[in-house]
């Protein structure tokens, strides 16, 4: 099979696909199903200076093509991860990416400055989704000011490479992804969750409201992905509702220099796997060297 | 533990909205403990995620559910004929413990019958088994455990005790009082906490098998929660920490 | 069969049911099929002050669960739509809501303003995603700020009660419904589509970027309709993937006074008449005098 | 016009990737005109809009339609079983419109041949056919035209005439220079624009059946729309003002 390797900010990953974040919990549980060096790099469930308890249930919800998630951001904190499981993606020479947030800018800045540089770290990933509590809860990936001052702040306290995950929710993307860039970010992530609710008619109730994501979330992240890869120079990590090989590709020729999957791995547990397979023999039967052959090549 | 093909041998209607499914699977299971549960996948594409559904029994590769269409999926499942394929995940979950005593209690209501099926037959005669369910009819879902003379209460009285189980059960635990008792329970979230109610004073050992939506079954997406005791890490995964908890650390 | 009668801006409707804009054609289109009086209001197609062609092919995609359009608001024009049109509806006794658009501020002013009142017009609904070209480009609907406006200054020249209706492309699109009614918009029509895009991987193309609608929306519009009717006074028509009766009640339940059917047209023509004979059945099951029932009612 | 229960009696597989659809109506579609088409919904819920198809053939309830699998659609509807129901919305769309002349003639490529296939039952004997397709083997897509003595021409040359098929009736028209003639095109939007070229001179009486992407089919979402030579108005709707098109109106 073809040379599905990489490079994302100097490190070598073996190929450009990851797990989306918090939909591969703490990353060992997965082991009894494949292992976790099939990643091309691992990323962390979200994490946080200080431990985070998460939201009462429901937290999850199925919708036609898709679900929504109310998880409320539930994790150990980022020092135990370190203590605990970073060992573990070492061990098996697992690239990792560490996705993270804060309530507060402070909280963003104590997390960042935590995580001390390291060989099997590839990047920082800056959960720009996360309600400002000092802002009314307005989440701090809205405007184009507030993400250049934070992206700003976090490089000054980070010499790991950052990548800045955006939220659907804005006005317009693109403007978001500039103000990342001029910020000092070294990639975007795109896409996350957009805001929806159910309405169960039977109980008469809100059961959730939440993130959407999966299927449903395909063409919207396939927009935002073209879009901001024309827009800014640095790397794209395509993510939403990517379920297979095809999906994948597509989010490659829309810009994205790698991609994550989620909600695909609920559905099929080896979606991953899988989907890296299917990308190799993609490459193979249309004569490509490497995934560069395909990035960005869809005209509009 | 893996994603194993099936193929349905077996869907039969037993009662109301009850039913059980036999699968044969293309490889073993591995051992499979009481308490322990697969996501199922609903074929076809109406539904999105798997479902789970508590192991009913197992052997040979034959894995058997007992379940009851209560939505959209369970829906589908119901009308999928013979010879239809699917995959199954499992054996999930942590499993019942089974700590030598005198006194063996099951209660179980409805469908709740399901989840400590295993442990019953495990179990065998030294369980004194508790059953609620609506009807008269509902009580073929116990078919196979009557000479186990199981106590039973139905909600229209008729037949055994008329009313809810935990009722019935209230008799039991005052005529045992001292003895050293083991409960393990499977039922609705009313029934679990009437239960905590009657055995709140002696706080009998008790472990309750309990239900939380679910997106993945494997401990990844932290969705199928239940909050416990433990201030530093209050919500457990009902999918990995679960499904069966200690009655007495988690907070219904 | 239940009253389905409801009052909106001092106007009586047999029902609160509506034909999304630009999903109903001029409204003559259908009438080989049904009655355009079985619509609460007919929403006419989008119309400005003066007529625009639209854009070139491809204007429809399928995806999954939903379809991208790419029409570009072709329209006849205000004048020649009451010219042409607006004697059929009159004659039909069906109220009507006249939704317009400019490029400019001008454009839309010039376009309200030359509607004049009329027994059968319901109200203005206001499609603020459109594209402002002095702005380069950036829709008029995505900022709280240019909403008041904008909406202040159509209230200006029109007497006919003015309906908002937002797009989901926001960072919160609760703020802009306080704005529009701030502004003085009598109500808010909730959602647009939302911007998304198609890659074809076989022929390495992007086909379409266009607005995502049908079921894939329903999730995002209900949260909006339910954040939006706690927080503003004022009535909202949901729109957004109602493909069915439970879809309908389920935006009534999440605030809505009155709804529209877009997308589901296409994959049932005859999915307007049989939602309306749905909600007089739900109504009669549960024992409801009227819609007003059911308003709101779903909880956290 | 109306949307009309149907039910498939008959879905057989032509040659390559041709098959023919037979459906038995529910009830009448009303008149039928050559160049309708209508919106079939493809069973099941894979596919979210309907799809176009041509009227192939009516007659007493019973609907034939021809078609090519390029994609999803078409795929699912090859492996539509007999007896399975769908829905047929129909018949939509302007026609060919027949003005008396000395010579007609009708040119179709592919599938187009089932845009003009009732043209030409219509026509008869008074109709010169062109038929251009890939190889032999799918000249059995006009079996039952062949006492009509169509000209064919094959790309690969197995049979007839070797190249496209407007090649082919470049000498036709050469050689009835002057006639009074009226020509009916259906096929690929290539063939069609060679076609213009050809005749451009003359400007030949020419009415085209062109294909567009359509969501309704009804002239409600303004999808399908095809650039004319109206510079008021130059987007016209292929479902409502079409499909049928004055060659010479038209912007391809
Ligand atoms: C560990 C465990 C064991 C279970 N064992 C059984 C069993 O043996 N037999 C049986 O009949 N049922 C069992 N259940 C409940 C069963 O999973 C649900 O009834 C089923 O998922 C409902 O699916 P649906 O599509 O019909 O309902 P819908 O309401 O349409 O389902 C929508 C979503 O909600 C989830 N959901 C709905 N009800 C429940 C519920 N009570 N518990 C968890 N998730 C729910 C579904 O999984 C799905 O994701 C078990 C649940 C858990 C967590
Ligand atoms: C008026 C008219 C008459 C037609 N008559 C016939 C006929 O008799 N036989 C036949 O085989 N085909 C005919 N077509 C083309 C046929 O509609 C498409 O081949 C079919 O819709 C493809 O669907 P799909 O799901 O297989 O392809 P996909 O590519 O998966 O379809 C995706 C979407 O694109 C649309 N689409 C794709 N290709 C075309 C196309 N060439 N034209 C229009 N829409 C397209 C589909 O309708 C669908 O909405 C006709 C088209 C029109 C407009
Ligand atoms: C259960 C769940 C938990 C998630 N948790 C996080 C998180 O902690 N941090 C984050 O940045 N994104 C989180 N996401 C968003 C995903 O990383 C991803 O951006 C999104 O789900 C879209 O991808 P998908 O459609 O493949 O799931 C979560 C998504 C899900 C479904
Ligand atoms: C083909 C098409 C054309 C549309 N044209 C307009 C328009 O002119 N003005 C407008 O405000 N909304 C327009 N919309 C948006 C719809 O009115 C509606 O808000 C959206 O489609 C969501 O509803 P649905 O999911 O029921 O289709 C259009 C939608 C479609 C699909
Ligand atoms: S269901 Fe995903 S963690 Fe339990
Ligand atoms: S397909 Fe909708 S207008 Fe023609």
């Amino acid at each position: 099979m073809g040379n599905l390797t990489v490079e994302f900010f100097e490190k070598t990953m073996r190929n450009p696909v990851m797990n989306a974040s918090g939909t591969l919990g703490y990353g060992k549980e997965i082991e009894s199903l494949w292992g976790i060096e099939t990643l091309g790099a691992y990323v962390t469930k979200g994490l946080s200076a200080e431990p985070h308890h998460g939201n009462p249930t429901p937290r999850v919800w199925e919708e036609r093509n898709g679900m929504i998630n109310s998880i409320g951001l539930q994790n150990i904190g980022v020092d135990r991860f370190f203590d605990e499981y970073f060992p573990y993606f070492k061990k098996r020479k697992t690239p990792v990416i560490v996705n993270f947030f804060g309530f507060t800018e402070e909280e963003y800045l104590a997390c960042a400055a935590k995580i001390k540089p390291d060989p099997f770290i590839v990047a920082l990933e800056m959960n720009l989704s996360c309600p400002n509590i000092k802002k009314g809860g307005i989440s701090f990936g809205k405007e184009p000011g507030a993400v250049f001052e934070i992206v700003k702040h976090v490089k000054g306290v980070t010499k790991i490479p950052l990548v800045a995950k955006l939220t659907p929710e804005v006005r317009n993307i693109v403007e978001i992804a500039q103000a990342a860039h001029e910020g000092g970010a070294d990639g975007l992530t795109l896409i996350n969750t957009m805001p929806a609710a159910v309405v169960d008619v039977k109980s008469r109730n809100i059961p959730i409201r939440g993130g959407l994501s999966g299927p449903i979330l395909k063409p919207i992240a396939l927009r935002a992905v073209y879009e901001c890869s024309k827009a800014v120079p640095i790397p794209i990590i395509g993510a939403g509702g990517i379920m297979n090989t095809e999906d994948a590709i597509s989010f490659f020729m829309a810009g994205a220099r790698a991609i994550q999957i989620g909600t695909a791995t609920f559905v099929d547990p080896y979606a991953i796997p899988k989907i890296i397979r299917g990308i190799g023999e993609y490459l193979d039967a249309h004569g490509c060297s490497g995934i560069g052959d395909i990035v960005g090549i869809a005209r509009d | 533990m893996d994603d194993i093909e099936a193929t349905i041998i077996q869907n039969k209607h037993i009662v109301s909205n009850y039913y059980t499914l036999k699968l044969r699977l293309s490889k073993s299971m591995g051992r499979v403990l009481p308490g322990q549960f697969v996501m199922l996948k609903i074929p076809g594409n109406e539904v999105f995620l798997r479902r789970p559904f508590s192991i009913y029994a197992y052997s040979n590769n034959t894995l058997t559910l007992m379940y009851r269409v209560v939505g959209k999926g369970t829906e589908i499942l119901s009308k999928c004929p013979k010879n239809e394929r699917t995959l199954v995940l499992g054996p999930l979950g942590n499993a019942f413990h089974i700590r030598k005593t005198d006194k063996y209690i099951v209660v179980a209501g409805g469908i709740g019958i399901a989840g400590v099926h295993t442990l019953i037959k495990r179990l065998g005669k030294k369980a004194s088994i508790f059953y609620g369910c609506t009807n008269k009819e509902e009580l073929s879902l116990i078919n196979d455990m009557l000479h186990l003379n199981p106590m039973v209460s139905t909600l229209d009285g008729s037949c055994g005790f008329e009313g809810n189980v935990i009722a019935l059960l209230g008799g039991y635990i005052e005529s045992t009082k001292g003895e050293d008792r083991q409960i393990f329970v499977c039922g609705p979230a009313g029934m679990v906490r009437n239960l905590q109610k009657l055995i709140e004073k002696d706080r009998t050992p008790c472990q309750a098998l309990v239900e939380e939506r679910m997106a993945c079954g494997l401990g990844l997406c932290f969705g199928c929660v239940i909050k416990t005791i433990d201030e530093k890490e209050p919500y457990k995964r009902a999918c990995k920490e679960g499904p069966v908890f200690d009655l007495w650390e988690i907070l219904l």
